[in-house]
């Protein structure tokens, strides 16, 4: 997407927003992390959006949002619903930000470049649905999709939910997008199957909370986990028990405030597949109570603060076998 | 550490007979915290209860577990001993080892495990429990009713009489509601206007009464013995202290041809109108949609010809807000709306009426003088046909309801009996399903009619009316004579379902109250508290709870009333000090425990704190009020932190209660 | 055999026949009444009580116009119309019990009856 | 070793139908196991799926959440939040493998001690053959 740049720019020098909430380049080129930019400087200097700017903006309102001034920030459409869900939290001040809602076919993940054979890379471009690498031996070319970040191979929607500008056209849902694959595939396995599996991926979590701390959901002032004066704060995964425990509770947390929007699991430096929890969890809300997407629209009352007097009895669980059908 | 007294109770034989309760009382004693254990054969006893507080005194005992029957049972009684003893109320457990474990149990020793593991499980949950204090909320002394239908005006009456201050809020121009309709009343037959209008009077003379007609709610905030109420008063375009109800205005007016919602459209009225003679407060109001002078400003005649001034086109609708401690729901019924009925032929033909146009057609302030003639030609009808259950005992929910409505047996029952009196020349026809009347001199009633009357009920149904060369012809079914009736009607009447107002949902939705799916109000206990609405300060009063007749109804306003008046004698209200109470520090401010809030006990506010290096912050954080809230702790699931919990049943005490068990 | 007949017409017909309170609508509503020996609202009881034999011997079920005005009307969804198209099947279940034999057919041909219509009847009322 | 092994059953009682049934049941000495210990919550919507874990760690080999008929909340509504919530959470505790008979959902009202007794018989027998609990446990609370 080209422009995003020159329009943190224009935005800064027409003093439309005070500050602009972007990426920038981190330790390496492919590492591109959230920065906030206070002049045109710093944007010249800084400011890069690309391939790999898949890190969601949004949580990063929270902390804007108690600033002075308007803040100007991309969002990706899936960034977007993680935007419109914190301000449907009270999370976010809505007059305090310009949101430029930036159209994204996806982002690409360099671990997918890497296994493709292609090593020492030192800089990616996109030209449609190619990628065009540079690399210490010379110039490699790949298949876009094929260096997709997960979150973005099974993208939800394309819809931008909140913006005051738009670069690039307004998208559609994908309902197609296969996001529950997984998740039904590992209903389909025997109980026994599920608990090696989960086994498997969750002992080796090292309670490094990134996935907690890059979550849009996971907005509270003082986590139940730190929270000493309750008797619940474990800060280390001592034992089978407290990674179970963390990563369920978190889960369910955010159950009907989680967008999908899968930063949790592209964060994960053990690469534990931890959107598939929240999406059972979404999987389960919208067969059982009815589609719903946190994040699409405010008024919208989120499936467990709401009921309906009919709801199904917990005894589903039982008869549906995990699967259903 | 708290200081922990343990007290284990024998109940006779009924514990102690399966339960070894020295070992228990024994084995407590080696748990953290407590500093005595003994074992008694009745601690709810005066003696047992005094050996509580002489050590809760002796020993300074800071928390007391007492092992014995069901907290059901006796909670409040040793609640009561050590509150006696100067400890607070809510330093006391109960660990239930009578019901919930000797009675259950055979084998002596598991009983004795599950005993001392529930001791424990009480012990760990008191060595958490802080001192509550039940706060205490103010009552003001002001009810208000709303509906002004017989129920309202029976309970404002009753208030009133008890010399607290009412108001009574009608959406009509008057106050009389569905009884204003009414010709005679079953079973004595006298008239209802003659029962009511002097109630009506009364109403409007009392002090302590207060009527907002043609007004409704328009917001209800706050909770028992504190609401706040945002009426609002409907544009009369009249002058209500002014007019003095002379009625000129309403012979003068040249808009003739509005239909006259009162005798339910059987005939017109002026675009300015006087509901009826005796209506409460008695002044005009102009309907908005007629009036030529406010549609298109051309005529202004009924200003003219009042000689008091009292005409105001300009008026606007205006709010009032008032404080209440007690609300009163009354918001009555309407029969349904017969035109899915086309089998009846309601709506082809005018000779075909509900019930309560009969009535106005009987009646002598009603269309026709008070002679029985044909809404179509004017002519006296000779054969009338009643169908009962018209919408009622329906399992259709697109064309009527699933209950029965209570009253058409015994209405049907009186109309055809004045049809036969007065007019003993007509053939009058009943079909029934049921025939039911239960209640003082129903029956009786019902039997008159067919053997002084000589009434023709006939069990079985209408199938289909259809108008032909000015008859209504009746096809009918005679099911103890197997025979399919045919009938050449005058006139046929139709025992509509009544329903729950339109109104009453909103109502309830500002109330807080609750529904049933049918839109009746729903009572706190069906039995024991038949006229309270779950929600604390929320009463009952007639047909908005349920199909009633005027007796019942009157009988239900009254019960209300002193439901209300209970409660305003109260110059405050103790709550229920285990109520949920967020941890502002770590809230963050989300609103989810507000969504599952069932009482509105939970509002925000923007609230300063300290930030780091001398910065302030604002933040908004979950306010608790303690008086609305009653503690059920749906709040604390949905609050992700745990900033809200619940006293009395907070996370730490449940988590310490479930380590205590599976120890 | 009876309480089978039973279950077997409420189960071909879908009709709950206790949800029935008596109340004759469908008989009030019945175009064909004079041309039935049996009414909608006895049918009803008629099969709940178990009197089925005189049911399926009973003429008036072909009288019954399949209007449907019963299912119309009936406030407690009875639905009389789908118990009487019940038992009419039930009828032509029972095959052999015919009430004519094959060999019987010719005797009684009209030259005006159409082919197709002994065909049909004959493919109807096979064993 | 088998023999002696008895599973320990935590039931929450919503105060107002669930724990009375319970009283009532004792009332009518309805016999069940006494490995069930019940604790009191003010309604079934108190319960946070937190302390069903905590349960299990600390050793519980099934949870059993006992509310009000769904419709007769003393709260009015509380039941239909429990209902939802432990919906999903059993349904992920199952998604990770946990044997879904452990945790169980059952209103009961305070007239029907009978059902308690028979509830509470049933998930013990359920239990039982299900054997302790091993995938959702804490080595360091057991002894």
């Amino acid at each position: 997407m080209q422009g995003v740049k020159e329009k943190a720019l224009e935005l800064l020098a027409s003093g439309k927003a005070q500050r602009v909430l972007g990426w920038k380049t981190g330790e390496f080129f492919y590492d591109l992390t959230p920065g906030v930019f206070e002049s045109a400087e710093e944007v010249e200097r800084e400011f890069e959006y690309g391939v790999f700017a898949g890190a969601n903006l949004s949580k990063y309102c929270i902390a804007e949002s108690k600033k002075d001034g308007v803040t100007a920030v991309f969002l990706k459409p899936c960034d977007a619903y993680s935007f419109v869900q914190l301000l449907k939290e009270y999370k976010v001040k809505r007059e305090k930000f310009y949101i430029v809602g930036v159209q994204c076919d996806g982002m690409c993940d360099m671990e997918k470049i890497r296994a493709a054979g292609i090593s020492g890379a030192t800089a990616v471009s996109e030209d449609g649905d190619t990628l065009k690498i540079s690399t210490i031996y010379g110039e490699e070319t790949m298949k876009k999709s094929d260096a997709l970040l997960l979150k973005c191979k099974t993208c939800k929607s394309k819809k931008l939910v909140i913006f005051d500008e738009l670069l690039g056209e307004q998208g559609e849902d994908c309902p197609e997008s296969h996001r529950f694959d997984e998740v039904e595939r590992l209903e389909r396995l025997s109980p026994e199957e599920r608990f090696s599996f989960w086994r498997g991926e969750l002992s080796r979590c090292i309670r490094c909370n990134a996935c907690r701390n890059v979550c849009p959901a996971c907005t509270c002032e003082t986590c139940v986990f730190d929270n000493h004066n309750l008797g619940t704060d474990n800060k280390a995964a001592a034992s089978d028990f407290e990674e179970n425990f963390f990563h369920i509770i978190r889960a369910f947390h955010v159950t009907s405030r989680c967008t999908d929007c899968g930063e949790c699991s592209r964060v994960c430096p053990q690469h534990i597949p931890l959107h598939l929890l929240n999406r059972k969890f979404i999987k389960d809300t919208n067969e059982l109570y009815g589609a719903y997407q946190a994040g699409a629209d405010l008024e919208s009352r989120p499936p467990l603060m709401d009921f309906r007097k009919d709801d199904c009895e917990p005894s589903v669980v039982y008869e549906r076998g995990g699967a259903k059908g | 550490m708290q200081k922990i007294g343990v007290f284990v109770c024998h109940c006779g034989t009924n514990i102690a007979a399966t339960v070894d309760v020295e070992t228990v009382a024994k084995t407590l004693g080696k748990e953290p915290g407590v500093v005595f254990t003994t074992d008694y054969p009745y601690m709810c006893s005066q003696t047992g209860q005094q050996m509580i507080q002489d050590k809760i005194q002796e020993l300074g005992l800071t928390g007391v577990v007492i092992c014995s029957c069901s907290p059901r049972m006796h909670e409040q009684t040793f609640r009561k001993a050590c509150h006696k003893a100067g400890l607070n109320d809510y330093m006391v457990e109960i660990a239930n080892i009578r019901e919930q474990c000797s009675w259950i149990h055979k084998d002596k020793q598991e009983a004795t495990e599950k005993a001392v593991i529930l001791g424990r499980a009480a012990i760990a949950k008191v060595q958490l429990n802080a001192p509550l204090t039940a706060g205490t909320s103010p009552v003001t002394k002001r009810a208000l009713v709303i509906g002004g239908g017989i129920a309202g005006i029976q309970t404002a009456l009753d208030i009133a009489e008890a010399g607290f201050e009412v108001d009574i809020v009608e959406k009509q121009p008057t106050i009389g509601g569905k009884m204003t309709q009414i010709d005679k009343t079953f079973p004595t037959l006298d008239c209802a206007a003659c029962i009511l209008t002097p109630k009506m009077v009364d109403c409007a003379q009392n002090e302590k009464i207060h009527i907002y007609a043609y007004s409704e709610v328009e917001q209800v905030g706050g909770f028992v013995g504190n609401f706040h109420v945002k009426i609002r008063r409907k544009a009369r375009f009249v002058n209500e202290d002014v007019c003095t109800g002379c009625g000129a205005c309403t012979e003068k007016c040249p808009q003739k041809k509005v239909p006259n919602a009162f005798n339910l459209g059987l005939d017109t009225r002026r675009a300015i109108y006087i509901p009826f003679a005796q209506a409460v407060p008695k002044v005009a109001t102009i309907d908005p949609d007629y009036c030529n002078m406010l549609k298109n400003g051309k005529c202004g005649v009924c200003a003219k010809v009042c000689t008091a001034g009292a005409i105001d086109y300009k008026q606007k609708d205006t709010t009032i807000e008032r404080e209440y401690g007690a609300i009163v729901a009354a918001t009555g019924f309407n029969p349904i709306d017969l035109s899915q009925f086309d089998e009846f032929a309601y709506s082809k033909s005018p000779d075909v009426v509900s019930s309560l146009e009969f009535e106005r057609l009987m009646n002598a302030a009603g269309p026709t003088g008070g002679t029985l003639l044909r809404p179509s030609d004017g002519t006296h009808p000779k054969t009338i046909v009643f169908v009962q259950c018209v919408g009622s005992r329906c399992e259709d929910a697109q064309k009527g309801k699933s209950y029965c409505s209570k009253i058409c047996c015994m209405y049907t029952a009186k109309h055809a009996m004045l049809c036969r009196e007065k007019y003993p020349d007509t053939d009058v026809y009943v079909f029934y399903i049921d025939v039911r009347t239960p209640g003082k001199n129903f029956d009786e009633f019902y039997r008159r009619a067919v053997e002084e009357y000589g009434v023709h009920y006939i069990k079985g149904m209408v199938g289909k009316v259809v108008p032909e060369n000015g008859k209504l012809k009746v096809q009918a079914s005679d099911l103890l004579d197997n025979r399919q009736l045919h009938i050449d009607a005058d006139m046929v009447v139709l025992a509509a379902a009544i329903e729950p107002d339109k109104s009453a949902r909103s109502v309830a939705t500002m109330l807080t109250a609750s529904m049933d799916t049918n839109d009746f109000f729903t009572e706190a206990h069906p039995k024991l508290r038949p006229v309270e609405s779950p929600t604390a300060g929320v009463f009952l009063s007639g047909t908005c709870q349920g199909p009633k007749d005027i007796p019942e109804t009157v009988a239900q306003a009254s019960a209300a009333a002193a439901k209300v008046i209970g409660l305003l004698c109260k110059d405050s209200l103790t709550c229920n000090p285990c109520v949920a109470e967020p941890n502002e520090l770590m809230c963050n401010g989300c609103s989810n425990c507000e969504k599952v809030c069932p009482y509105g006990a939970i509002t925000y506010i923007d609230k300063e704190f300290r930030g780091p290096n001398r910065t302030t912050l604002i933040r908004r954080v979950a306010q608790v009020n303690p008086a609305v809230c009653q503690g059920c702790g749906a709040c604390t699931v949905a609050c992700m932190s745990g900033a809200m919990d619940l006293k009395g049943f907070s996370n730490k005490q449940i988590m310490a209660e479930v380590d205590a068990i599976c120890r | 055999m009876e309480q089978n007949m039973m279950d077997t017409i409420a189960r071909i017909s879908g009709v709950n026949l206790r949800r029935c309170m008596r109340c004759g609508k469908c008989t009030a509503s019945c175009p064909a009444f004079d041309e039935m020996e049996y009414h909608p609202h006895q049918f009803v009881s008629m099969v709940e009580n178990g009197r089925i034999d005189e049911l399926l011997a009973s003429q008036g079920i072909y009288t019954c116009l399949s209007c449907f005005a019963c299912v119309e009307r009936c406030p407690r969804n009875v639905e009389p119309a789908k118990l009487i198209e019940a038992v009419r099947l039930a009828v032509i279940r029972k095959q052999g019990e015919n009430h004519l034999h094959a060999e019987q057919i010719p005797a009684m041909l009209d030259d005006e009856l159409p082919q197709q219509a002994i065909v049909s009847a004959f493919r109807k009322y096979k064993r | 070793m088998q023999v002696t092994w008895k599973p320990t059953i935590v039931a929450f009682c919503c105060n107002w139908c669930s724990y009375a049934g319970a009283d009532l049941s004792g009332t009518n000495r309805l016999q069940y196991p006494a490995n069930v210990k019940i604790i009191r919550i003010p309604c079934s919507c108190r319960l946070n799926p937190m302390f069903i874990l905590r349960a299990f760690q600390k050793g519980a080999d099934g949870v059993i959440l006992c509310g009000c008929h769904p419709g007769d909340c003393h709260y009015t509504t509380g039941n239909y939040y429990a209902r939802r919530r432990m919906t999903l959470l059993f349904s992920m505790l199952d998604f990770l493998g946990i044997e879904k008979g452990r945790t169980r959902v059952e209103w009961v009202s305070a007239a029907e001690g009978a059902k308690f007794a028979a509830t509470m018989n049933e998930f013990v027998k359920t239990i039982t053959e299900l054997g302790e609990n091993r995938r959702l446990e804490d080595l360091r609370c057991k002894e």
